[in-house]
């Protein structure tokens, strides 16, 4: 886990040219892009830690997602308590889960590669996902709020507003873990972990509760994070799929355990893929942008001599 | 030469399935048989110590190679496999001289970002690839006649077998696995790793690119959706998995477990049987984590070398 | 050498038990139908759930040709080689008489070669995609396929609007905007549309005097991990369209509404394609005036008492609602099969065949099936859609007047 | 201190160490020696808990440490030095020794005072106090690995193979510094190979050979020893 990392800074450089061109040419992407990147980057986040610290591959990273928004809905439906304010019970309810599923399973597989850890995930996804369709169907659900599409104008220029709390969570709990890492003594026997889990040991620290306090609060992150989305989106057994890829896409372009790498590497594609969505008739391009820059910056970051 | 004669046995028994299992367990073996190769040919990259995601890409190069060379080149069926193989080959050799250079986990997403850029690629090629809607071809090959398809399947799989016992065994097998095992060690021993990672990317794409034209001539249709999907990824490497990885008994037991269970669950309960499937998954991975056939092998020496022992005993009373 | 041989008995016992297991008993007695459908999906599901009310009521009242019906069902899991498999199943194992079943296209063309095969009578209400049609050819006569065809489904909104322009001259439709996901369903859309676009510049087609501008543009639906429309959406308030279409998924519905009440986006008619609503949809303040393309709704049972029926017996059987067409589509699947091999009174494939043709059934979607050639196959059911509006919360028909429940609520407002 | 009884290891049901016992006094410097692969480290990993199959007693300050976790071992009061350092790379000098107390509560409160001293033993260590552990030269991280066990205030020191790897002028201002170390009233348990300089400081020491203990002797008198003398001082 690196949080001084110093090659970030050229991925800086992208972003900070990117967000001028476009700032100039149409300024709605760029917010677009913003609130959509920072979505991503706060889902990256928790599989940025679960990879970073304990070196555990989870697949079934969107499935816990998934699981957040289903919580948050019954929340919602049998006890009128809006999402928003579920986060914290959610928050909570993810925490105690992801502690079942890390003793029941993932405790096993720690240290053993990432092979058995990607097939014990995708097995445990396969699980979450018929579970899910089994009680609740695969019809998709919603919970209207009408705050979830408001919107500020300012001038000519309209710009929905409920999305800025994506980038304002993003952004409260990088630099919460931040501070969390660098200024209590748990943070620092996880960062210290990260490093090297032997050394960690020898110096006193529990190295199992560290890993189950990691991969814990990695799924409450998802759990906080799901109660902020539900108003925006459908949920059905596959919302959070598509999400375990673009995490792991994120993870990569951002290198193994970077926690800035993640935000801005988050950002960064979300305002490619907003730039490419809002040029007329070329919309149907926006993937290839988003693996197009993804590759690339793996590219150049890791290319080794061979 | 007993060994012979039991393969060969084998290769007898599974020729002559269409003779004594009827139409169903002749498809669902087909389908085995296409995720059989897949997995061995994902395991044979793995034995690199690379672990590639670009399975369900090159699937698909192969089968829209295959299936545009039938429709627009008229050739033949059988013939386009070729060209699927070249197609898919020449691809992986372009990509594989800038990805190789990555290793582990930043390697296996840029190929998997490879296979989605594919498919987006393909997508948007609309006059050529049929774009999303996807292209049919007027039969299936052979007719349809799913005798012959089982056939060639089965014929290529051997192949496929073949070449993996042969990368097990021959002298390639040693850098391979040095590769694997310490990459700097393998190379300051001279070994040019990256022409053999090169050499190991290009052929099993080649064979994926050949099972995506098999599959493609045998239900006569391509579309993006499905001939990307990541099922052609995941399945085989589940089943290497489970079967046991680095062999090659590992990869064709797994196909066949986990290819036998999945249709017998889904007999015994329609509903929900993805659940099980998933749950033998985490099981076998909780409590068999070398794979089937590698626990299989040592329950077989721990009983043979014990037989050995009371042998012993009994000839010193 | 004793570890191979271990293997080998092991391996040969397994291939002689599954090959005896996967052979049913030597039954006779019923007629049997083998469905494939997507177990997993709220479509197959409910569509295998009318499948079976309608087997239930075929077998109290006697059954056909005074033998009992048997369904069988296999789930296709959504993925084509499965679904090629359950063909074979049903046709070797369990050796059925007909086949039935629904939804995905790439499952099914995954099907039509098998079929091909074995050419039993085959009667399909899902795979709207044209390029089924071309897979099969024009010389299957066995093969019966009920859901309109992409094309025909676009052609027929067509002359819905221009009747619905007549009734109320208020409605004025000349330029349309095409929001369509990037996948085939939407991609498919968007190319008939160009189609009818192109036609309707030369005066031709279903889409002359209606259709005097097009455009489109593509989003990433909900379903495959998307759900930002706000670029495709300011591209469409910027075009200012008369007509507003969606084609996307149910996952697509509340989230674009959300997001064209965040960007300010009013259209004269907002209009969507999706193959079924969200759960509670109805109920959301965002569904109101909301227009769609369908082929059924659940206030047809006001002006059609199949439907009203379908509708009881479904809820007396499962306990649930009807929540897609695909239920009273699965419905009519067996109704119309049986009907035809009653007015046959024999089971021999021409005779069926014939008298397939010949039915015209009262269906619980609201609309007479009748069996006419489409583009290339000979026996294409249905070939019209409804455009049905959400008014207080419920599906209201709207068109065709003779099954309509309420007038068009114009314009479209938040 | 640390009693060893009836000690047996087991790697994969191959037996490693066998029926082996000693003991480290209070303030006593105790050494280990043996040639490679004769089960030093093995024996360390088995006190330390870092080993599975472990049958025997490990009695520290009279509470058998068998049964506990590496981590609350380190937080009886023991302090390990491994041999490959199991430093912190990303963090900076003064982060890794502060982590080597922050998990001890007895040491806890005391940081700045022994970081004063640990400074003043290792004068370098002050000096790149914030460059990062992964950038400094093998001596240094040496140093800092064992300036990090000092931290936790330990009563026992136990030190695997300190001298591996480094040029000899640094392995014998190494061993100078343990001197002053074990002035300050830290019993220590030396594993070392290098017996010349490792003899220079303990009190008495054993000799262990494949697994089991062959001689126990005072300092002064393995250094007489015959067997000591041709076997690793090549007298």
């Amino acid at each position: 886990m690196k949080i001084n990392q110093k090659k970030t800074s050229w991925l800086f450089a992208i972003l900070f040219f990117i967000v001028i061109i476009v700032g100039i040419w149409d300024a709605s992407a760029l917010i677009y892009g913003l609130q959509r990147g920072s979505l991503y980057a706060l889902i990256a986040l928790p599989l940025a830690m679960v990879l970073g610290i304990m070196d555990i591959l989870n697949l079934a990273h969107g499935e816990l997602l998934t699981v957040g928004l289903y919580a948050s809905y019954v929340l919602f439906i049998n006890f009128s308590i809006d999402p928003l304010i579920s986060t914290l019970p959610v928050f909570i309810f993810l925490v105690i889960l992801g502690g079942i599923i890390y003793f029941l399973t993932i405790k096993k597989v720690l240290g053993e590669g990432h092979l058995p850890q990607l097939l014990l995930t995708f097995g445990i996804s396969i699980m979450l996902i018929e579970l899910i369709k089994i009680y609740w169907t695969t019809r998709p659900r919603n919970v209207y709020r009408a705050y979830a599409s408001s919107s500020i104008t300012i001038g000519n220029f309209r710009i929905g507003s409920y999305e800025f709390l994506y980038v304002f969570l993003a952004f409260a709990v990088f630099l919460l873990l931040k501070l969390f890492l660098k200024k209590t003594r748990l943070g620092q026997a996880v960062y210290a972990v990260g490093q090297n889990p032997r050394g960690a040991e020898i110096v006193g620290i529990n190295v199992d509760l560290v890993y189950l306090f990691i991969f814990c609060l990695s799924s409450g992150i998802l759990g906080l994070t799901a109660g902020v989305m539900l108003p925006r989106v459908s949920i059905f057994p596959l919302t959070g799929n598509p999400f375990s890829l673009i995490s792991f896409a994120l993870v990569a372009m951002a290198g193994m355990g970077s926690i800035n790498g993640i935000l801005l590497a988050g950002i960064t594609l979300g305002i490619a893929e907003a730039v490419i969505q809002a040029i007329p008739g070329y919309g149907g391009w926006s993937d290839l942008v988003f693996f197009g820059v993804l590759i690339a910056v793996i590219m150049a970051k890791n290319i080794q001599e061979a | 030469m007993k060994k012979i004669i039991f393969y060969l046995f084998f290769v007898i028994m599974a020729a002559t399935l269409p003779y004594y299992a009827g139409g169903y367990l002749l498809h669902v073996s087909t389908t085995i048989l296409i995720f059989m190769s897949l997995s061995l040919s994902w395991d044979m990259m793995l034995r690199t110590g690379q672990l590639s995601f670009g399975n369900a890409g090159f699937f698909g190069l192969g089968a829209y190679a295959s299936l545009i060379s039938v429709s627009n080149l008229d050739i033949h069926p059988v013939l386009s496999l070729f060209f699927a193989a070249v197609f898919a080959a020449g691809v992986a050799l372009v990509v594989g001289f800038a990805v190789l250079r990555l290793r582990k986990i930043y390697f296996a997403i840029t190929t998997l970002a490879l296979a989605l850029v594919f498919e987006v690629i393909v997508m948007n090629l609309s006059d050529l690839t049929g774009g999303s809607s996807g292209r049919v071809l007027p039969q299936a090959i052979f007719g349809g006649n799913s005798v012959l398809i089982y056939w060639l399947i089965l014929f290529i799989t051997i192949i496929v077998i073949l070449i993996s016992e042969l990368l097990n065994k021959s002298k390639t097998h040693y850098a391979i696995n040095s590769i694997r095992n310490d990459e700097i060690t393998a190379r300051s021993s001279g070994i040019n790793v990256f022409k053999y990672l090169v050499f190991v990317f290009v052929f099993t794409s080649a064979i994926q690119g050949i099972i995506g034209g098999v599959y493609t001539q045998q239900y006569a249709f391509v579309m993006p959706e499905s001939t990307f999907s990541l099922d052609f990824l995941l399945l085989p490497i589940a089943m290497a998995l489970v079967g046991g990885i680095y062999t090659t008994m590992g990869p064709i037991l797994g196909a066949i477990f986990l290819g036998l269970i999945s249709e017998y669950l889904k007999l015994i309960m329609p509903y929900g049987h993805l659940f099980i499937y998933g749950l033998i998954i985490v099981i076998v991975i909780l409590f068999l984590p070398e794979g089937i056939y590698k626990v299989a092998r040592k329950k077989y020496r721990n009983r043979k070398s014990q037989e050995v022992k009371l042998d012993a005993s009994s000839e010193g009373k | 050498m004793k570890k191979l041989s271990v293997v080998g008995i092991i391996f040969l016992l397994v291939v002689i038990t599954l090959s005896l297991s996967f052979q049913i008993r030597a039954d006779e007695d019923p007629i049997k139908i083998g469905a494939v459908n997507p177990l997993g999906d709220i479509t197959g599901r409910q569509s295998t759930n009318a499948m079976e009310l309608a087997v239930k009521e075929l077998n109290e009242a006697g059954g056909l040709l005074g033998r009992p019906v048997e369904l069988i069902v296999i789930d296709s899991e959504l993925r084509p080689e499965k679904g090629a498999s359950a063909i074979e199943r049903l046709a070797t194992s369990d050796e059925v008489d007909f086949f039935v079943g629904g939804m995905a296209s790439s499952v099914h063309l995954a099907q039509i070669p098998t079929l091909k095969r074995y050419e039993k009578i085959t009667v399909w209400i899902g795979a709207a995609s044209h390029a089924i049609e071309e897979a099969v050819g024009p010389d299957e006569d066995w093969y019966f396929h009920l859901h309109p065809w992409d094309y025909q489904q676009g052609a027929s909104y067509a002359y819905g609007w221009k009747d619905i322009e007549e009734k109320h001259p208020e409605v004025q439709i000349d330029s349309l905007f095409l929001a369509y996901e990037e996948g085939a369903f939407g991609t498919d859309s968007y190319e008939s549309y160009q189609e009818y676009f192109e036609s309707a510049q030369e005066g031709e087609g279903p889409y002359a005097d209606l259709m005097e501008d097009f455009s489109g543009v593509s989003f990433v639906s909900a379903a495959h991990g998307g759900g930002d429309y706000r670029a495709m959406l300011r591209q469409a308030m910027n075009y200012d369209p008369d007509l507003f279409i969606w084609a996307g998924y149910d996952a697509d519905a509340v989230p674009m509404l959300s997001q064209v009440r965040e960007i300010g986006f009013s259209p004269p008619i907002y209009a969507g394609s999706p193959p079924g609503w969200p759960e509670d949809f109805g109920d959301s303040p965002l569904a109101e005036n909301v227009v769609f393309f369908g082929m059924w709704a659940k206030s047809l049972n006001e002006v059609s008492p199949v439907a009203q029926h379908f509708w009881d017996e479904y809820i007396a059987m499962h306990d649930d609602e009807p929540v897609t067409y695909f239920a009273p589509l699965g419905y009519t699947n067996i109704h119309f099969l049986a009907k035809g091999v009653e007015n046959a009174g024999t089971l021999e494939k021409e005779a069926v065949i014939e008298s397939l043709r010949e039915i015209e059934y009262d269906s619980p979607v609201g609309t007479t099936l009748k069996i006419s050639p489409s583009r290339i196959i000979s026996n294409q059911g249905f070939s019209e859609q409804k455009i049905i509006q959400w008014q207080d919360g419920v599906q209201e028909i709207i068109w065709p007047f003779d099954v309509a429940t309420s007038e068009i609520i114009y314009p479209y407002e938040w | 201190m640390l009693e060893v009884n009836n000690l047996n290891v087991f790697y994969d049901k191959i037996q490693v160490i066998w029926e082996l016992a000693m003991q480290v006094n209070k303030k006593e410097a105790v050494g280990i020696f043996g040639p490679n692969g004769s089960g030093k480290s093995t024996l360390i990993k088995a006190i330390l808990g870092l080993v599975d199959s472990v049958e025997g007693e490990v009695l520290f300050r009279g509470q058998d440490l068998t049964k506990k976790k590496t981590y609350n071992i380190m937080r009886q009061g023991i302090s390990l030095v491994p041999q490959n350092r199991e430093l912190f790379p990303d963090m900076t000098v003064k982060e890794n020794l502060k982590l080597g107390s922050a998990f001890i509560s007895e040491a806890r409160q005391s940081t700045d005072e022994t970081l004063d001293f640990i400074y003043h033993i290792f004068p370098v260590l002050k000096k790149r106090e914030e460059q990062l552990a992964g950038t400094l030269s093998g001596g240094q991280q040496r140093m800092l690995t064992v300036g990090r066990g000092l931290m936790a205030k330990p009563q026992l020191l136990i030190l695997d193979e300190p001298s591996v790897g480094l040029q000899p002028s640094l392995v014998i201002e190494l061993f100078q510094k343990l001197k002053e170390i074990k002035e300050k009233d830290v019993s220590i348990l030396l594993a070392e190979q290098n017996v010349r300089q490792g003899l220079k400081i303990i009190d008495r020491g054993y000799v262990l050979e494949n697994g089991r203990i062959v001689l126990e002797e005072s300092a002064e008198d393995l250094l007489e020893n015959e067997h000591i003398q041709k076997s690793y001082l090549g007298i």
